[in-house]
């Protein structure tokens, strides 16, 4: 029966298990609850007090984000008449899909990677990129003056930070020599973190910027411009939405995880010689702890003004990552790694 | 779709579409799963109506945590399934009060808060105020002035409950 | 009404100048920064162009219902203007009423008035920075602010045995005696509150990303705050040294030495460091009523001699006052009376006018948030439109009270 | 006040009695009937004396007498002065009040003369915005804190003398 053969062949194969199941589409599904979750929880503890408790009582309320998402996804789906009906419904799903897209490039074993191509590393900062322009759409196809206004900082945000996380990007595949994430894993003796701290520091930051969590919070600012652009969407399209955020961390960590922190370095043998697949729990592991961080900042920080962050994002973060670019030339001179 | 040349197809499509989700929503395990999930995601619209506004937010801050029921008070009305009257309703706030009410997506529910929304309280003849039952259909009614955010949190475990046995989509 | 809120969905150019076209934004009633109330706000790009705020959504009619009922019921009346802060509003209106029905109060009548005003303060003061901290999203300060705000929620209920609305001064001195054990607890709360200021310090104020949304914005020059009249912490942080406790004498304020903090700069820093400077103060006064606290009677003798002498030993053994039977229909003698209180947003002022009857003839009341409402026309034209919530946040402003 | 008076209110006293002003002091306020021509002379004597603000704008309806009596109370930030309020008393006829604006001396009456237009139907002749305040903007009733606005009465407790 090579039929059903061919087909568990098929779903193990690196082309469909990394993008579907592990560091794909599925992980990406429960990181996505459990992120959320657990920064009500830390925002939570930080605040005396609880947090969301009672949907699972023992589990501390585990669940609470699978509650909300069903919720969304049972709510009337309101299509205002004064808002543009097609891109209205289409920028929503336009953005998820340039969300999902980036786990096509990212490997999760040496062997192991969806698309081996000298260049995965531009393609997925490409697709990341590509993002902002439909949530620019979302903003504009809904006609509200909220929306507009939440869709004209989405550009000016994304200007900011796109320029010095792609530098610094660059930055590091000049260091290592390869465009191609496997590649750079496989060079790191040193993780990237401490030959190029200043690459590591200005893509971490960036990366914030453009996962739009606190302290840069400006696009969807709930206290300026009600829901940013996401403010005439209900139901599962505003999940859509809200997930979008949480997804575009998730594969921007993973990213940060592969290039900085040397990827799934202590590779466990045994787990590799079983299923290539499910050997990069350690790549999972780095990626979820950054995460933990990156939500963790909710609590402590207000948010910048929209000048300020681009302030931050030209003047700052887009001359260290200048600098970054020369330290890993000269670092690539020298060592001539 | 308003595609030309499908349409009399899609329109039966659509609208037979449309009847088979209703059908499918109010079998026994999907229905269950809804009510569980709104259950507990039940978000307030951040609406203040008046001074009891005070005890609504206490009942959201530490002491009263009112987020262990997944009681997220958000910000537009279009994402939220919850309208808390918080005290008098004046005229002008009642007509700014239907106009939320009307722009949030259908499974929504009022709970009015305070003596003042319940019958005028110590206003009742002011004449700049609004009963909300005239205005808005109420689930339930908290007495006090100002209620005690324990009177807030008891009842969201009421609306939780009757949500929860589904008895909400009968009225 | 709902023809002008069709507009606030179409989005309508006002009038184009040029290539800059004026942009009308609604920031209306249901809005997560606007509190009760609509900002008709003109935006040229980022930077606001005119703020028009259009209040009136909370208006309770207070004086016409004040003028239909006995003068002892304004007093629950009037307090729901500002429940946050509702002693420091009642103390007022009781003075005035005093000063018509000329009782004295006893002096230990006075100090538990200055205790619970003092205590009353305090929580405005948290309550006005946690709302300052979650208009800028951070929801740290919000829920710090108002998890504190529980404790002298406490202590006032145990004095008072009201958590918001005490009703606690009625003509003629208070309610309650203080409680066994309040001195105590008092300590407990006024250690835990210092150890938590510092940490409001270290988690907003002096957080860089915070000091840089507050600092320089929204500055309120000092010619500006006394043309305006603005009241308040917002005055105070202008370099004004003005304060109502100072200026009117109710409660028992000469006997007590305190400092009334003042800031030159005037921008939304300092309005929240003198608030974070007022708590302080707030706290050494209750220290010194503690000490100081008199002995003696709660009730003006005048009162207390018309109860029957079975109640009037009940009154005095537990401290718990009974109004006497004429507090039901209190006649006011005809004339007119004035009194100025110093709340947690600013000076409210009291204008009472009767004409022999038991009911008020005119009971006139001008609340802090109404006199600084004029704040929002002047302050943010020429801000980004992102500062705006941060001004607003600073003024501490409480719309019920505004709109009364 | 302590018995003898300070010297700037002696002053303000003298100033304002050629005006022809009718005062009395009572406890710690200052007292005045002023006509409404001499309102406008009367705050700026005020204005130079350090009250460069009201606390209040209150109107008063006496139905009986036919007028509406509109109290101006000024109020001043500094030290030594701000323990005494004057009060500036005018009255006008109830059929169509009318008084001077009193803007571009104390700005801050723009919203208090609003709130008096509103309520009492008091016309502020010079008053650039003279529009609803707290009412809802399609309020059609008569001004309501006037006397002849009944609102609905039920006494709880029988009234006994």
């Amino acid at each position: 029966m090579d039929i059903v053969g061919f087909i568990v062949k098929l779903f193990l194969s690196p082309q469909v298990f990394a993008p579907i199941v592990f560091p794909g589409l599925l992980t990406a599904l429960v990181v996505l609850l459990i992120i959320i979750w657990a920064e009500r929880k830390i925002a939570a503890r930080i605040q005396m007090r609880v947090g969301p408790l009672y949907v699972t009582r023992h589990l501390g309320g585990v669940l609470q984000m699978l509650a909300d998402g069903t919720r969304y996804m049972f709510q009337e789906f309101i299509v205002p008449e004064t808002a543009d009906r097609i891109p209205f419904i289409v920028a929503p799903i336009l953005a998820l899909t340039l969300a999902i897209l980036p786990f096509a490039f990212i490997p999760s074993a040496p062997g192991f990677s969806p698309i081996s191509s000298p260049l995965t590393l531009p393609a997925v900062l490409a697709v990341i990129s590509a993002i902002p322009i439909s949530v620019l759409l979302m903003g504009w196809a809904s006609n509200n003056k909220f929306s507009i206004q939440g869709a004209v900082r989405e550009a000016f945000m994304s200007l900011g930070y796109e320029v010095p996380l792609f530098i610094s990007a660059i930055s590091m595949s000049i260091l290592y020599g390869t465009m191609s994430l496997e590649e750079m894993v496989t060079k790191q003796f040193i993780p990237g973190l401490i030959l190029n701290p200043i690459a590591a520091f200005t893509f971490l930051v960036s990366m914030i910027m453009s996962a739009g969590k606190l302290p840069f919070d400006i696009v969807e600012g709930e206290q300026e411009i009600v829901a940013g652009p996401y403010v005439e969407y209900t139901g599962i399209i505003f999940g859509i939405g809200m997930g979008l955020a949480y997804l575009k961390l998730y594969a921007l960590s993973l990213i940060y995880t592969i290039i900085f922190l040397s990827g799934w370095e202590p590779l466990p043998k045994l787990l590799y010689d079983i299923y290539p697949g499910i050997a990069g729990i350690f790549l999972f592991v780095k990626a979820f702890l950054l995460m933990l961080f990156i939500v963790f900042l909710r609590s402590v920080y207000g948010r910048y003004r929209l000048d300020q962050a681009l302030k931050i994002g030209w003047r700052v973060y887009f001359v260290l990552s200048i600098v970054s670019l020369i330290l890993s030339l000269g670092l690539r001179v020298i060592l001539n790694v | 779709m308003s595609c030309p040349f499908g349409f009399v197809m899609v329109g039966r499509l659509e609208e037979s579409a449309r009847k088979a989700t209703k059908w499918l929503v109010e079998k026994t395990p999907i229905r269950s799963l809804r009510d569980w999930a709104i259950t507990f995601s039940l978000w307030p619209v951040h609406f203040t109506t008046s001074c009891c506004g005070a005890e609504f937010a206490a009942a959201s801050a530490p002491r009263y945590d009112a987020e262990r029921f997944g009681f997220l008070p958000f910000n537009s009305p279009r994402q939220t399934n919850l309208l808390v009257v918080e005290g008098t309703l004046t005229k002008k706030m009642g007509e700014a009060a239907k106009i939320v009410y009307d722009q949030m997506p259908w499974p929504k529910f009022v709970i009015a808060m305070g003596a003042c929304a319940i019958d005028g309280g110590l206003f009742y003849n002011s004449y700049n105020i609004v009963r909300p039952k005239d205005i808005l259909p109420v689930e339930y009614y908290i007495p006090g002035c100002p209620p005690r955010p324990e009177a807030v949190a008891q009842a969201i475990i009421m609306l939780q409950e009757k949500v929860r046995k589904g008895e909400w989509r009968k009225a | 009404m709902l023809s002008m809120s069709s507009e606030f969905v179409s989005s309508r150019l006002l009038f184009k100048e040029g290539d800059e076209s004026t942009y009308e934004l609604f920031i209306g009633p249901q809005h997560p920064a606007s509190g009760h109330m609509r900002f008709i706000v003109r935006l040229k790009g980022d930077i606001i162009v005119s703020v028009d705020p259009d209040i009136g959504y909370v208006h309770r009619t207070m004086e016409k219902l004040a003028e239909g009922r006995e003068a002892i019921k304004a007093i629950p009346l009037l307090e729901r203007l500002t429940i946050i802060d509702s002693h420091n509003v009642t103390v007022a209106l009781v003075t005035a009423l005093e000063r018509l029905l000329d009782a004295e109060p006893p002096p230990r009548a006075l100090y538990l008035r200055t205790l619970l005003s003092e205590i009353n303060r305090i929580a405005s003061h948290l309550y006005g920075m946690g709302i300052a901290g979650i208009m800028l999203n951070h929801s740290t300060m919000f829920m710090w602010a108002f998890g504190d705000r529980e404790v002298w929620i406490q202590l006032a209920e145990e004095l008072t045995g009201a958590r918001l609305t005490h009703t606690y001064s009625i003509p003629g001195g208070v309610r309650r005696d203080l409680p066994q054990g309040f001195k105590e607890k008092f300590e407990k709360a006024a250690r835990y509150m210092e150890k938590r200021l510092q940490d409001y310090m270290k988690i907003f104020l002096l957080n860089p990303q915070i000091a840089s949304r507050y600092e320089g914005v929204g500055i309120l020059k000092k010619s500006e705050a006394r043309r305006l009249s603005i009241v308040g912490p917002n005055l105070r942080a202008s370099g004004v040294k003005y304060d109502a406790r100072l200026a009117d004498d109710y409660g028992a304020y000469k006997e007590l030495e305190f400092e009334v903090p003042v800031r030159e700069e005037g921008d939304c820093m300092a309005r929240m460091l003198v608030r974070v400077e007022e708590i302080k103060q707030s706290l050494s006064i209750i220290r010194q009523v503690l000490e100081k606290m008199p002995s003696g009677p709660i009730f003006a003798e005048k009162y207390l001699k018309l109860l029957p002498p079975k109640t009037r030993e009940q009154v005095l053994k537990t401290g718990h006052v009974k109004l006497p039977g004429i507090f039901a229909s209190l006649k006011l003698p005809a004339g007119e009376a004035v009194a100025r209180a110093e709340m947690g947003h600013g000076e409210i002022f009291y204008h009472i006018v009767s004409d022999g009857s038991t009911k008020p003839y005119r009971l006139r009341v001008v609340t802090p948030s109404f006199r600084n409402v004029v704040l929002f026309r002047y302050l943010p034209p020429g801000h980004r439109f992102m500062d705006f919530p941060a001004i607003y946040g600073s003024l501490d402003y409480f719309p019920p009270e505004a709109d009364r | 006040m302590n018995g003898e008076k300070p010297s700037w209110l002696i002053e303000i006293v003298s100033k304002l009695s050629e005006l022809g002003i009718r005062l009395d002091e009572a406890k710690n306020v200052l007292k005045m009937e002023v006509a409404p021509e001499s309102l406008r002379e009367a705050a700026k004597i005020l204005i130079q004396y350090g009250y460069d603000h009201l606390a209040s704008i209150s109107g008063v309806d006496w139905s009986t007498k036919g007028t509406i009596e509109v109290i101006y109370f000024a109020e001043s930030y500094e030290p030594e002065k701000r323990g005494t309020l004057i009060e500036l008393k005018t009255a006008t006829s109830r059929e169509n009040p009318k008084l001077p604006s009193l803007v571009d001396l104390w700005p801050n009456a723009l919203l208090l003369e609003r709130e008096t237009w509103e309520m009492f139907g008091v016309v502020f002749e010079g008053n650039p915005d003279l529009r609803r305040l707290l009412l809802p903007p399609d309020w059609s009733g008569p001004p309501p804190l006037r006397k002849d606005y009944r609102v609905v009465e039920e006494g709880i407790y029988v009234e006994y003398e």
